[in-house]
C-alpha cells in the first residue's frame, strides 16, 4: 500500500490545498494534513480503507486553542501521514473510537490531560489521573511551564 | 471394666489431651506474645490493595464442589496409608504393596471416572 | 440479613480486582475482572497507578534535563529510550553523529534488547509457575547488565546517549566482554529450549492461548513482538532504518497464529538476531570520536518532528514540538504498550482467569510506560 | 509524619522471650513482592542467582501481605496508589517494618520539581519507614546492606546477632 494511492483516498476527503507534502528525513512524517474538526471521521475512514493503523492522538495546547494529532501509519511502506486539526477552546471533536479501537485510549488520555471533549465516545471517562482529578494537568496555565505560544509563533501561518 | 482396660483408657485419655494441647497451644501463645497491629482496613479482605466489590455470597459453578470432593477422598485416603506405612515390610513385603495398590487403583477410579465424564472441563455457559 | 438468602440469586458474575499488587502484573496494572466462574465476561484494564507526569515535566524542563527521565520511562529497554530521544533531537538541531558513536549506540541498544528479553523469559516462565528459568535468565541478564555498566555507568536507568554522541568511548575489555557473553549466550541456547520451549506443562499454557491475528492487532494499534507473532514483519529497524541499521543484515523474526507460544518464540528468535547484529556491528566498529561539538544548550528550529526507534516491546516515537527555545514546547512520547495494553479488553473475554496470566504475560507490559 | 497510632506491644512481654523473637524475625524477613518502577527490578535482581536474598533468609517474597511482614516501597509513589499502599501497609499483621527503597520512596526522587501534580513526594508520608535505602535504582547491594541495617534494627545491636555469621563494616556513629 503506497503513498500515492493514500493520497488518492484522502483526496476525495481534504481538500488539495490542505495536503503538505513534509521531508521524511526531517519531520519524520512524508504527509501533513489539515483537517478540521467534522472531517476526521472521513479521513480516518480513508486511512483504514488504505490499511494503515492509528500510530498516536497527540494534542498540543496553544494560546488560539488546542490543537490535535492523529498520526496514521503503514506497517508495509513509510508512509506516516499528520493530521493536524485545530479547535477553538472548548469545541469538542468526534471519537473514532468505532473505526479504530486503539483511538478510545488515546482520546480518553487526551480528555483527561486536555480536557477536549469526543462526541459519541463509548466511556470518556478518567485513565491515568486518581478518580476524583478535576483538573486537566497539561493545560498551559496549568501548573509550571516554560512558554505558552499560539500557533503562529510556531508553524509561522 | 478390668483394671488393666481402665488402665489402658487412661493412656487414650493423654494422647487425646496431648493432642488438644498440641493444637491449642500455639494459638494460646501468639495471642500472649505475638504483637498486635492497628489500622483502619486491617480487617478489611485483602483483594490486592482495592477494596472488595460486592459479596462473596454468590452462586458459583458446581465444578468447584467437585475438586473439593476429589481432594477430600484423597485426603482421607492418605489417611489410611499412615498407619499402612508404619506396619509396612513386616514380612510379607509383595502382600503389602498389592494391597496399597489396590487401594489406591480402586480410589483412582473415582478420577477417571469424573474425568471421562466430562466434570473438569469448564463448560462456558455464554 | 436473614432474608438476604431467600431471594434467589441469579447474578452469577462477580468482579475481581486483579490489582494494583499481583505478583504477575509486574508493576502496578490493575486487571478490573467480571468473572463469571472461571471465565472473564469483561476485562478493564485500570492504569494509571504508575503514572508520573512525564509529559508535564518536559515543557518546563531543558532538553538535557529530560534526558534521564527517558530511560525510567521504560527502564527494562531504557538505552533504547535514550536513543530515541537522543536521535529525535539531533535531528531536529542537524547534528551529525560521528560513526563509531553510532555503532556503539547500536550495540548497546541491541544488549538492553537482549537483557529486556531475558527478564521478560524470566518472569514469564515464573508466572506459569516455573521457578528455575527464573535464575537462568537473571544470571545471563547479570552479565550484560555488567558490561553495560561498566560503560554507562548503571545498571537500568542509562543516560548514556547523549546530543550528539555517546558519554563513555568503549575499551577493547568491553569488546571482549561482549564476545565472550556471545558465545555464553549461545551456549546456553539449548538449555532454555530444554527446560522451557520443550516443556509439555509449558506448551499446555501457552499454545492457542490468546490468539491476537494481524487485524485485531492492528486495529489497536500493536507493535512489536505482538504484531510480528501475528505474522505482520513490521519493525522499525527495517521499515524506517534508523542509525547503523540499514548497513546491518538481520531477519525479522515472525510467527502465524499470534498466539502466546508464537509471540515466546519470537522474542527467542529476536534475542539470536540481536546478537547477530552486535557480531557484525563489534566488527565494523571504526575509530573516531565519539561526540560531535554540541552547544551547551541545544535549541531545535521552530516546528514539529516525530522520531521512531524498535524497542524490545515496539515502537517507540518521540513527537517533540519546539519553539526555537531551548524548552521543549511539547514532547509526547508514543509508547508500544499502550496499543499492546489495550488489546486485552478484546483478547481476555472468554477466556479462563489461568490463562490471564499467561496472555498478560506474553504481552509484556512495562507500567510506567504504559502511564508515562 | 503519618499519623502513626502506636500499635499495643505484646500483652506478655518478657524480655528473654521477645530477644529470641527479635532473633527469630531478624533473619525470616519475608518481604511483600510490591513493585511499583523501575527499583522493583533491581530488588528482583536482588532475590534472583547472584546478590542472592536467600543468604540472609530474606528471598521469601510472599504475594500477599497477610503473610509477609517486610513492605519494601520500591518505586514512585503516585497520588493514585497512596491510598493502596497504606490499605496493603495496615493488612499486614505485626511486627512489621518497612524499607523506603530507592529515591523516589524517599523524597520523590527525579520527579520531584515544584509543578509536580501526579506524584506523594516519600513513602513517610504515608507509612510509617525504618530504613531508607537512597539509590536510583539502589544497587542490589545496597538494598542487602538496607536489609542488614533493618536486622540490627530489630535486634537493636550487630552484637546480639547470633546467627550472623560474617562482621559488618559498622559507620561510624552507627
Amino acid at each position: 500500500m503506497s503513498l500515492e494511492d493514500l493520497k488518492e483516498k484522502l483526496s476525495k476527503v481534504v481538500e488539495p490545498g490542505d495536503m503538505v507534502p513534509r521531508d521524511y528525513e526531517k519531520d519524520g512524517c512524508l504527509l501533513e494534513i489539515k483537517a478540521r474538526a467534522e472531517q476526521v471521521e472521513a479521513v480516518a475512514k480513508a486511512a483504514l480503507e488504505a490499511d494503515c493503523f492509528l500510530e498516536s492522538i497527540a494534542a498540543v495546547d496553544f494560546t488560539n486553542g488546542p490543537q490535535i494529532i492523529y498520526q496514521f501509519n503503514s506497517c508495509t511502506s513509510i508512509s506516516r501521514v499528520l493530521v493536524r486539526v485545530q479547535l477553538s477552546r472548548g469545541e469538542s471533536v468526534v471519537s473514532i473510537g468505532s473505526i479504530y479501537d486503539a483511538a478510545l485510549w488515546y482520546e480518553r488520555e487526551v480528555f483527561e490531560l486536555f480536557g477536549i471533549r469526543f462526541d459519541n465516545h463509548p466511556d470518556l471517562r478518567r485513565l491515568l489521573l486518581p478518580e476524583d482529578a478535576d483538573f486537566y494537568p497539561l493545560l498551559k496555565d496549568y501548573g509550571k511551564v516554560h512558554a505558552f505560544r499560539s500557533t503562529e509563533d510556531i508553524y509561522g501561518e | 471394666m478390668t483394671a488393666q482396660a481402665l488402665h489402658d483408657f487412661v493412656y487414650v485419655g493423654v494422647f487425646l489431651l496431648a493432642a488438644v494441647l498440641f493444637a491449642i497451644s500455639p494459638l494460646i501463645a501468639s495471642w500472649l506474645i505475638g504483637g498486635r497491629s492497628v489500622g483502619a482496613k486491617r480487617a478489611e479482605t485483602y483483594e490486592s490493595g482495592m477494596p472488595a466489590i460486592g459479596s462473596a455470597w454468590i452462586q458459583f459453578s458446581v465444578a468447584y464442589y467437585i475438586y473439593a470432593l476429589i481432594f477430600l477422598a484423597f485426603d482421607v485416603d492418605v489417611l489410611y496409608l499412615f498407619p499402612v506405612a508404619l506396619a509396612y515390610d513386616k514380612g510379607f513385603f509383595i502382600r503389602d504393596f498389592i494391597e496399597i495398590v489396590i487401594f489406591i487403583g480402586i480410589l483412582s477410579l473415582a478420577i477417571v471416572y469424573a474425568w471421562r465424564k466430562g466434570v473438569f472441563t469448564w463448560h462456558k455457559r455464554r | 440479613m436473614a432474608n438476604e438468602f431467600l431471594e434467589p440469586i441469579t447474578e452469577q458474575t462477580f468482579y475481581l480486582n486483579m490489582g494494583p499488587q499481583h505478583p504477575s502484573t509486574h508493576g502496578v496494572l490493575r486487571l478490573f475482572l467480571k468473572l463469571d466462574g472461571e471465565y472473564i465476561v469483561e476485562a478493564d484494564p485500570v492504569i494509571g497507578y504508575g503514572h508520573r507526569g512525564h509529559e508535564k515535566m518536559a515543557e518546563s524542563h531543558l532538553y538535557e534535563q529530560f534526558l534521564p527521565n527517558t530511560s525510567r520511562m521504560d527502564y527494562l529497554a531504557g538505552l533504547i529510550f535514550n536513543h530515541g530521544y537522543v536521535a529525535a533531537v539531533e535531528k531536529m538541531t542537524g547534528i551529525e553523529v560521528p560513526p563509531r558513536a553510532e555503532y556503539i549506540r547500536v550495540i548497546c541498544a541491541e544488549l538492553n534488547r537482549i537483557s529486556s528479553h531475558l527478564l521478560w523469559f524470566g518472569t514469564y516462565v515464573m508466572d506459569l509457575g516455573g521457578f528455575t528459568p527464573f535464575l537462568y535468565s537473571f544470571d545471563d541478564r547479570e552479565n550484560i547488565l555488567d558490561i553495560l555498566d561498566r560503560v554507562s555507568g548503571s545498571r537500568l536507568t542509562y543516560s548514556y546517549c547523549r546530543f550528539g554522541g555517546v558519554s563513555r568511548d568503549v575499551d577493547d575489555e568491553f569488546i571482549t566482554a561482549t564476545h565472550q557473553f556471545i558465545e555464553r549466550l549461545r551456549s546456553r541456547w539449548d538449555d532454555y529450549h530444554n527446560l522451557v520451549t520443550k516443556n509439555v506443562i509449558f506448551i499446555h499454557r501457552a499454545k492457542d492461548v490468546g490468539v491476537i491475528n494481524r487485524e485485531v492487532a492492528l486495529r489497536f494499534g500493536c507493535t512489536g513482538p505482538i504484531l510480528r507473532a501475528a505474522g505482520v514483519p513490521y519493525d522499525v529497524r527495517k521499515a524506517e532504518p534508523y542509525s547503523v541499521y540499514s548497513e546491518l543484515d538481520f531477519e525479522i523474526p515472525t510467527g502465524t497464529k499470534g498466539d502466546a507460544l508464537d509471540r515466546y518464540l519470537v522474542r527467542l528468535q529476536e534475542m539470536e538476531q540481536s546478537l547477530h547484529i552486535i557480531e557484525q556491528a563489534l566488527e565494523r566498529l571504526p575509530d573516531g570520536a565519539i561526540k560531535a561539538a554540541v552547544p551547551h544548550k541545544v535549541r531545535p528550529p521552530r516546528g514539529d518532528y516525530y522520531f521512531a526507534v524498535e524497542s524490545a516491546r515496539g515502537a517507540v516515537g518521540f513527537y517533540i514540538v519546539s519553539d526555537g527555545t531551548s524548552y521543549p514546547y511539547r514532547l509526547k512520547a508514543r509508547v508500544p504498550s499502550y496499543g499492546n495494553l489495550q488489546v486485552l479488553t478484546e483478547v481476555l473475554p472468554g477466556t479462563l482467569v489461568a490463562d490471564t496470566i499467561s496472555i498478560l504475560g506474553s504481552i509484556d507490559i512495562v507500567v510506567p510506560e504504559v502511564d508515562r | 509524619m503519618a499519623q502513626k497510632e502506636i500499635a499495643p506491644g505484646a500483652r506478655v512481654q518478657l524480655a528473654v522471650v521477645e530477644e529470641v523473637l527479635n532473633l527469630c524475625r531478624a533473619n525470616s524477613l519475608w518481604p511483600m513482592t510490591f513493585g511499583l518502577a523501575c527499583c522493583a527490578i533491581e530488588m528482583m535482581a536482588a532475590g534472583a542467582s547472584r546478590f542472592d536474598l536467600d543468604r540472609f533468609g530474606a528471598g521469601v517474597f510472599r504475594p500477599s501481605p497477610r503473610q509477609s511482614d517486610l513492605m519494601i516501597v520500591a518505586g514512585t509513589i503516585s497520588k493514585k496508589m497512596a491510598p493502596t499502599i497504606v490499605t496493603l501497609w495496615e493488612q499486614m499483621p505485626a511486627p512489621k517494618w518497612c524499607i523506603a527503597m530507592g529515591n523516589c520512596a524517599i523524597s520523590g526522587g527525579p520527579f520531584e520539581y515544584d509543578g509536580q501534580y501526579a506524584i506523594v513526594p516519600g513513602a513517610e508520608l504515608i507509612v510509617p519507614v525504618d530504613v531508607y535505602v537512597p539509590g536510583c535504582p539502589p544497587r542490589p547491594e545496597g538494598l542487602i546492606q538496607g536489609f542488614l541495617a533493618l536486622e540490627d534494627l530489630i535486634t537493636k545491636g550487630e552484637k546480639r546477632n547470633v546467627l550472623r555469621r560474617f562482621k559488618r563494616k559498622i559507620v561510624k556513629g552507627r
